[in-house]
């Protein structure tokens, strides 16, 4: 365990920024975002940023190639992938989490070397929450917000930052923080103990995610309740695109004049062209749409994934939706409990 | 994918001496989608024509471009060639490298990169062109004309002269309108009556032309070729049929105190009347406001003097509904209301006078027979006064209109003139901003006004008129004497300005004819397309349309005449292929498009629509008819949706353009 | 556009068919010069310009885009430029209002008699343009690639 | 006056006048209020809410519902009856199957105005009064309830309901509290400062098309940016011209038909402050052309449908 006084964190950030790009939540008008480390800038005191840290490795738009077209013949120019190293610092303990889901998603064969090159190059530093907020509930999940993973763990204990490291990454990027003195166990033991305090008294902890597995596909596909929990959803994407663990994609070429560029950007499965192919039958009703995200991120991914939920609630979307629908609201309708 | 040729002309030197036309055909080539470029010394000559001709067959082009002169020039030239070659003549698109390039570029560099690009742009824009064909209307070969006044009815007579029937629509019981109150018409002091009446009985024989007299337009749809009309005729409670037009009800009714409408109210009639004796149709009507059979069911004199049996109490409005080709408005003025002119007593001395009412109280066939007298006591006035420009050329305000009524200056010459003549003991006084007397033989007629009949022009504006012990006592400026005139005058005479007939307003909306502030139709243009209202088939005819003198009137209802002769002589209309064109599948049916629409192109009809899962769904969309679109694209920008887009202009199309300018 | 290290401006000029696409070859005929930097677009009316092309030509690269059309009054379809005219100024206006110059855009009535106007107005827009400089904040870099 | 509002709409359903009601349910917390139909007794006893979060404007929601068949009844606040009068003026929703229940509105509180004002972790609390009091995660706190407003309810431009077939509460008036007055800070600034300010916000767009889905103005049956045959679609947002392209089409696009509620500006998960855009238009169009408010009145033309003939030209930029 390594630690820092607070009023030295400015140094220790110019410091990993002096050897890696370094990218943090910082304060932008009245939301924190996840931006490129610039001297003096001030890590941002909100407990999470408005879109999640998944940006940083799966961006909402990707530039994957370039055509150029001369007469008849087309050549095909790929672009370059991620090929320094980057430190992101900051990630929640939700978010952390939310890597291994988009792994499971990217990295599996056939791998996605974009998503792959940023990922191998990343070091991420992540920290523990310091103020647990009413619509968190990640610990349904069995994340715990005390000690999120991470290639390397911090805590702010009040005077101090302390830091802990998990992986060899994170073990090679504090030792070369000469700033980082030894210490600090004592401490992260009382900010837990902290934390865990106000786990405790979360209003949806008691989440009950019964039922929510392969056995049920076909029960809670066909649930009544879905027309309900869909009839007001605007079909926006604003809870797809603050979800650290979305990773749905659209492929879009762009004509600038001299070549064509080809596009990869963020899609959501509550738009109504979603998955609006050849084919040109995709999901015609909001009913269709919405079911589709939840049945993914509760039903098919866990399915799929060894029982591993497609959330992690960091409780975004029950912040953003527009109309206050959300993945608490439908487990809490469609759950065991409801029945 | 397309098959494009491009074809640049030298047009001799006026283009290859500043553009290089064989490194344009060179670049062009290799533009995407081009098959085939070259370049000639002058494409619009026969040898030109025929290249183009013979490299779309053997190359297979599916569009062509022509790097020329404006398309304003030749478009039409090319569009026929490749019409003839088989390919759509919308198909052509024309890179102006001669007005737009070669003319205003000295530098040869210079000028034959921009002929490059403003090919490009044509070839990103052809890329895009779909092939158009323009459609046909079929023609009804019969006219409408609304109000039957001298506008009116010389328009008719001269549609129905061509051999096509026409119909008039007149609100009154009569045709004849304003100038059936005229006493003499100015410069020529002829008698008005004596020129109308007879025009008035051509109408009415002339057996091309239906006369529909107390009747209003009640509904108008259709477009041009094509208007369907409903035409509510108002009971008259006499059957047209059967009366004779003898009079002798009118002299028998015992209801006798109506104001008489065709004397504006200087004396009175009884309630079933014939406006005057030349009226046409020369039929009674019952008036029933006033009627005490039909007000209270007790009277039927004129029912029992009848002979011909042609009263009839129970008479209704009937609807009748016509089709027509064309629609000529001829809803003419009135004088203003002069409620707002309190200075000049005219509500408070009868002997303030409009001078509409003056050319009754000269009238043979008026309220004094003729004889000049004095509306309050009957007497023979010695000083009159007229003031001009009364409510004309009011700046702002709510006050009277800001437009001068043009015909105001001449006949207060002729009035003045007219008394002078006759009662040579009077003193005539003419309050005036300005004489206007722009027209022929106009001036000539004012100065004999002034020089021979010694009426007092006095420049300046009458400040206030008091009625006191029967005089009325003027007070007034003149301006170039620089001194304040009181006059104590026996009558004033007002040149109330003209305004359009109210019935005009509500007839516009229905015609989806424009109207300015002033409710004064507007032309198609203001000055090459006077006649003709900016709605196709609608056209316009006396002074609906702005003041107008009955020459300029009878001008007019000519011109008019000719202009729907000219539509109704054609079988079938040609449409212009690039019009308006909404996708229904996007219309949200907000009517915004309707609302920029300067021809009322656009309706709306409730279509069913396949919902998700079998659903239906009844929604409001947006159609446009390609025989009324001009294409001027209005609503394509006020379409928030982008249903709407405008044919041989699309969206697409243009960006295209516009990216290929850019690149 | 850089030549030779020197700003070219690219100016579109959108005319509409009946007055000032006239206008403009009337300039030609009459052989008035004006710089080559400006392309025209014909549209039928000026309310056919859509503010969507305004803004796409600058995504483009264009330094300057300036509508023309017939004098108020004289619309060859009565209506077409009041239109055009309130679509322009309230766009033009927020333009201004996210900081993009407002010299960039611009709206002239030309008459198709009026060739020396249009060939004045163009040598005048493209100067103020090269004055103005570059368009930085309307731009796509990804259409920059020259 | 929650009660008032529930036993209207029992009484609705009740007697037949309405098939099914539109208005707010319940959610986890206080403030988390979803627009819902009510179609019995039992679920409007349970479930239906009018309390100081009811934010959402129900209108946009009418077209489809009055097109369903039966007829709806929806609770509409102030603002939201100027949407409702605009969507009818643009013949959106069927009239004659609606029935309007208009109520009078206090200004709504905006939970991330609370949250920004560092009372986080809310969980209950009571919203009644001139001061709002909230239980937290961390004990109790208290803000005023003019502070706790949404930036639109603050600068509230009507308490007047426009159009209602019967009102709940007293009906109020239009009132004039400096809406524009953020417009003309803005407006003072430089041209490059402006354009710092919205390269700021513009460029945390995340595209996810909350403002344009909630705009009762943006009802297109299908948005030009979301039709690939369009030649603006624009998914990829991968230029900040994008999403300037965005977001002045769609500003214009409304023009002339926003009635100014405020929904844009209160689903941007980014909080740009979008309402702006509209605003800026709304006070030139009041400017040049007269003053305008849509939806006040069913028949008058909007501004950027009609003109005068002697409108003032387009200003020049001081360099032409």
């Amino acid at each position: 365990m390594k630690q820092i006084a607070i009023s030295q964190l400015g140094q220790l950030l110019d410091a990993m920024a002096a050897r890696q790009t370094l990218y943090l939540p910082v304060d932008q008008g009245k939301t924190a975002q996840f931006n490129r480390y610039e001297s003096g800038m001030e890590l941002s005191k909100q407990l999470n940023t408005s879109r999640s840290a998944k940006d940083l490795f799966f961006p909402q738009v990707e530039h994957l190639a370039d055509f150029q077209v001369e007469g008849t013949s087309i050549t095909v120019k790929p672009r370059q992938q991620q090929e320094e190293d980057f430190i992101l610092f900051g990630v929640r303990a939700c978010d952390a989490k939310s890597f291994e889901i988009l792994d499971r998603v990217f990295l599996a064969e056939p791998q996605d070397t974009f998503y792959a090159a940023r990922r191998s190059h990343a070091t991420v530093v992540t920290l523990a929450c310091g103020a647990p907020e009413e619509t968190c509930f990640c610990t349904v999940f069995g994340i715990d917000p005390a000690d999120p993973a991470g290639d390397v763990t911090a805590w702010l204990t009040g005077e101090k930052l302390c830091m802990r490291a998990n992986t060899k990454k994170g073990e090679k990027l504090l030792a070369a923080l000469p700033l980082l003195e030894d210490g600090g166990e004592q401490a992260v033991v009382a900010a837990q103990a902290a934390i865990h305090a106000v786990t405790d008294k979360l209003p949806l902890k008691t989440l009950d995610l019964t039922g929510f597995d392969g056995e049920h596909l076909m029960e809670k596909f066909n649930s009544p309740h879905w027309a309900q929990l869909s009839e007001s959803c605007l079909g926006c994407g604003s809870c797809t695109f603050v979800c650290p663990t979305c990773q749905c994609y659209d492929i879009k070429d762009f004509n600038t004049g001299s070549e064509i560029q080809r596009l990869r950007c963020w899609d959501s499965c509550m738009y109504s062209d979603f998955t609006m192919m050849a084919h040109g039958t995709n999901r015609p009703t909001q009913l269709e749409r919405f079911r589709q995200r939840f049945m993914h991120k509760l039903v098919y991914f866990p399915a799929n994934n060894e029982g591993i939920y497609g959330c992690v609630g960091c409780g975004r979307c029950l912040k953003k939706c527009p109309i206050s629908m959300n993945i608490v609201k439908v487990i809490k309708t469609l759950g065991e409990g409801e029945r | 994918m397309q098959r494009i040729g491009v074809f640049v002309c030298w047009c001799g030197s006026n283009i290859a001496a500043t553009v290089d036309v064989e490194a344009v055909s060179q670049a062009l080539s290799h533009e995407a989608g081009v098959v085939f470029s070259t370049n000639y010394q002058y494409m619009c000559s026969q040898a030109g024509q025929e290249m183009i001709q013979a490299a779309i067959h053997e190359h297979r082009l599916t569009g062509v471009v022509i790097c020329s002169c404006s398309p304003r020039m030749h478009e039409n030239t090319f569009r026929k060639t490749c019409e003839r070659a088989g390919i759509n003549p919308y198909m052509v698109e024309i890179a102006n490298i001669r007005e737009q390039c070669s003319w205003i570029h000295k530098d040869k560099a210079v000028g034959t990169e921009k002929a490059i690009i403003l090919g490009r742009a044509a070839i990103a824009k052809v890329l895009l062109n779909a092939p158009l064909t323009a459609g046909t209307s079929p023609v009804t070969k019969r006219a409408l004309v609304i109000g039957g006044g001298i506008a009116g009815i010389q328009t008719a007579l001269d549609i129905a002269d061509a051999g096509f029937e026409v119909d008039i629509v007149e609100k009154e019981p009569t045709i004849g309108g304003k100038m059936t109150q005229i006493d003499k018409t100015f410069p020529t002091l002829d008698c008005a009556a004596c020129i109308l009446t007879p025009k008035m009985v051509d109408a009415a024989q002339n057996e091309k032309i239906k006369i529909y007299a107390y009747s209003q337009v009640e509904a108008v749809k259709g477009f041009v070729g094509n208007f369907t009309v409903t035409i509510r005729r108002k009971a008259r409670y006499v059957d047209e049929e059967k009366c004779t037009g003898c009079g002798l009800c009118t002299e028998k009714c015992p209801q006798k105190k109506v104001p008489n409408a065709f004397n504006l109210g200087l004396d009175t009639r009884r309630a079933i009347y014939i406006p005057f004796a030349q009226a046409v149709p020369k039929i009674a009507t019952i008036d029933a406001d006033y009627c005490t059979m039909l007000k209270t069911g007790k009277c039927g004199v004129c029912s029992k003097v009848c002979t011909a049996g042609a009263i009839d109490y129970h008479q209704q409005d009937t609807l009748i509904e016509e089709h027509y080709g064309a629609i000529v408005v001829a809803t003419g003025y009135n004088p203003i209301q002069l409620d707002q002119f309190d200075e000049f007593a005219y509500s408070h001395s009868p002997d303030v006078v409009t001078s509409l009412e003056l050319e009754r109280l000269m009238n043979a066939a008026g309220p004094t027979g003729g004889t000049l007298l004095r509306p309050s006591d009957k007497t023979h006035p010695h000083t009159l006064v007229f003031v001009q420009c009364v409510g004309s050329r009011c700046d702002g305000g709510e006050k009277g209109k800001p437009y001068c009524s043009k015909i105001c200056c001449m006949y207060t010459a002729k009035h003045a003139m007219l008394i002078r003549e006759k009662y040579p003991d009077t003193e005539v006084y003419v309050f005036y901003i300005d004489v206007r007397t722009p027209g022929k033989n106009f001036d000539e007629f004012y100065r004999r006004a002034v020089e021979e009949y010694g009426v007092h022009y006095i420049k300046g504006m009458v400040g206030k008129v008091t009625p006191q012990n029967g005089k009325l006592y003027v007070q007034a400026a003149d301006l170039l004497g620089g001194q304040q005139l009181k006059i104590e005058a026996d009558m004033v005479v007002l040149a109330a300005a003209i305004e359009p007939d109210k019935s005009a307003r509500p007839l516009a909306t229905m015609l989806t004819a424009s109207m300015d502030t002033n409710d004064f139709f507007t032309e198609a243009h203001p000055k090459l397309r006077p006649v003709e209202s900016p709605t196709a088939g609608i056209f316009l005819s006396g002074a609906c349309q702005g003041p107008k003198d009955i020459p300029e009137t009878v001008a007019q209802a000519g011109a008019a005449a000719s202009k729907v002769i000219g539509l109704l002589v054609k079988d079938h209309l040609v449409c212009n292929p690039c019009v308006a064109e909404s996708n229904e599948l996007m219309c949200n049916g907000c009517s915004a498009c309707e609302k920029v629409c300067p021809y009322g192109a656009i309706t709306y009809i409730d279509k069913e629509f396949r919902g998700p899962n079998r659903t239906t769904l009844l929604r409001r969309i947006a159609q446009v008819n390609p025989a009324v679109c001009q294409g001027c694209g209005a609503c394509t920008v006020a379409c928030p949706s982008g249903a709407m887009d405008l044919k041989g202009f699309s969206n697409g199309q243009i960006m295209a353009e516009v990216d290929a300018i850019c690149r | 556009m850089q030549v030779n290290g020197q700003f070219q401006p690219t100016i579109v000029a959108f005319c509409c068919n009946w007055c000032s696409y006239a206008g403009a070859d009337l300039s030609g005929t009459n052989r008035l010069q004006y710089p080559a930097n400006v392309k025209i677009i014909r549209i039928p009316c000026s309310c056919r310009l859509n503010p969507m092309f305004i803004l796409r030509a600058f995504q483009r690269g264009a330094d300057g885009v300036i509508l023309c059309g017939c004098h108020p009054g004289d619309c060859h379809y009565t209506s077409g430029n009041y239109f055009a005219r309130r679509r322009m100024t309230l766009l033009f206006n927020m333009l201004e209002f996210l900081g993009i110059e407002r010299e960039r855009t611009r709206v002239e009535w030309v008459s198709a008699a009026e060739g020396a106007k249009f060939a004045a107005t163009m040598n005048d827009f493209v100067a103020t343009i090269t004055r103005l400089g570059e368009n930085k904040r309307l731009e796509d870099l990804r259409c920059k690639s020259k | 006056m929650q009660e008032q509002v529930r036993a209207k709409a029992k009484a609705l359903l009740e007697s037949g006048v309405c098939d099914r009601i539109l208005a707010w349910k319940t959610g986890e917390f206080f403030y988390d209020v979803t627009p819902a139909v009510f179609t019995s007794v039992e679920e409007i006893d349970r479930d239906l809410v009018y309390n100081a979060f009811c934010g959402a404007n129900l209108s946009k929601y009418l077209i489809a519902e009055s097109r369903k068949g039966g007829k709806v009844g929806a609770f509409l606040k102030p603002c939201d009856t100027y949407s409702f009068q605009q969507l009818l003026k643009e013949h959106r929703i069927r009239r004659e199957n609606t029935y309007i229940v208009g109520v009078a509105c206090e200004g709504m509180a905006d939970i991330e105005t609370i949250r920004a004002a560092g009372i986080k972790g809310v969980t209950g609390g009571d919203f009644t009064g001139e001061t709002l009091t909230f239980e937290t995660l961390y004990g109790a706190k208290t803000m005023a309830r003019a502070e706790a407003l949404a930036e639109r309810c603050k600068f509230c431009k009507s308490k007047k309901l426009v159009i209602f077939d019967e009102l709940l509460g007293e009906q109020g008036e239009e009132q004039d509290v400096g809406r524009f007055d953020e417009v003309k800070r803005l407006e003072a600034m430089s041209d490059e400062e402006r354009f710092a300010f919205w390269q700021q916000e513009l460029s945390k767009c995340i595209r996810c098309n909350a403002c344009r889905n909630v705009c009762p103005a943006c009802s297109c049956e299908k948005c030009v940016f979301d039709n690939p045959n369009s030649g603006v679609e624009n998914k990829a947002a991968a230029s900040s011209f994008e999403e300037q392209l965005f977001h002045i089409i769609r500003a214009f696009h409304v023009a002339g038909r926003c009635t100014d509620c405020g929904e844009c500006s209160r689903v941007c998960p980014q909080h740009i402050p979008l309402h702006l855009l509209n605003r800026k238009f709304i006070k030139d169009i009041n400017e040049i052309y007269g003053p305008y408010q849509a939806g006040a009145d069913a028949d008058t033309r909007p501004p950027l449908l009609t003109y005068e003939t002697g409108d003032p030209e387009p200003r020049r930029g001081d360099a032409g």
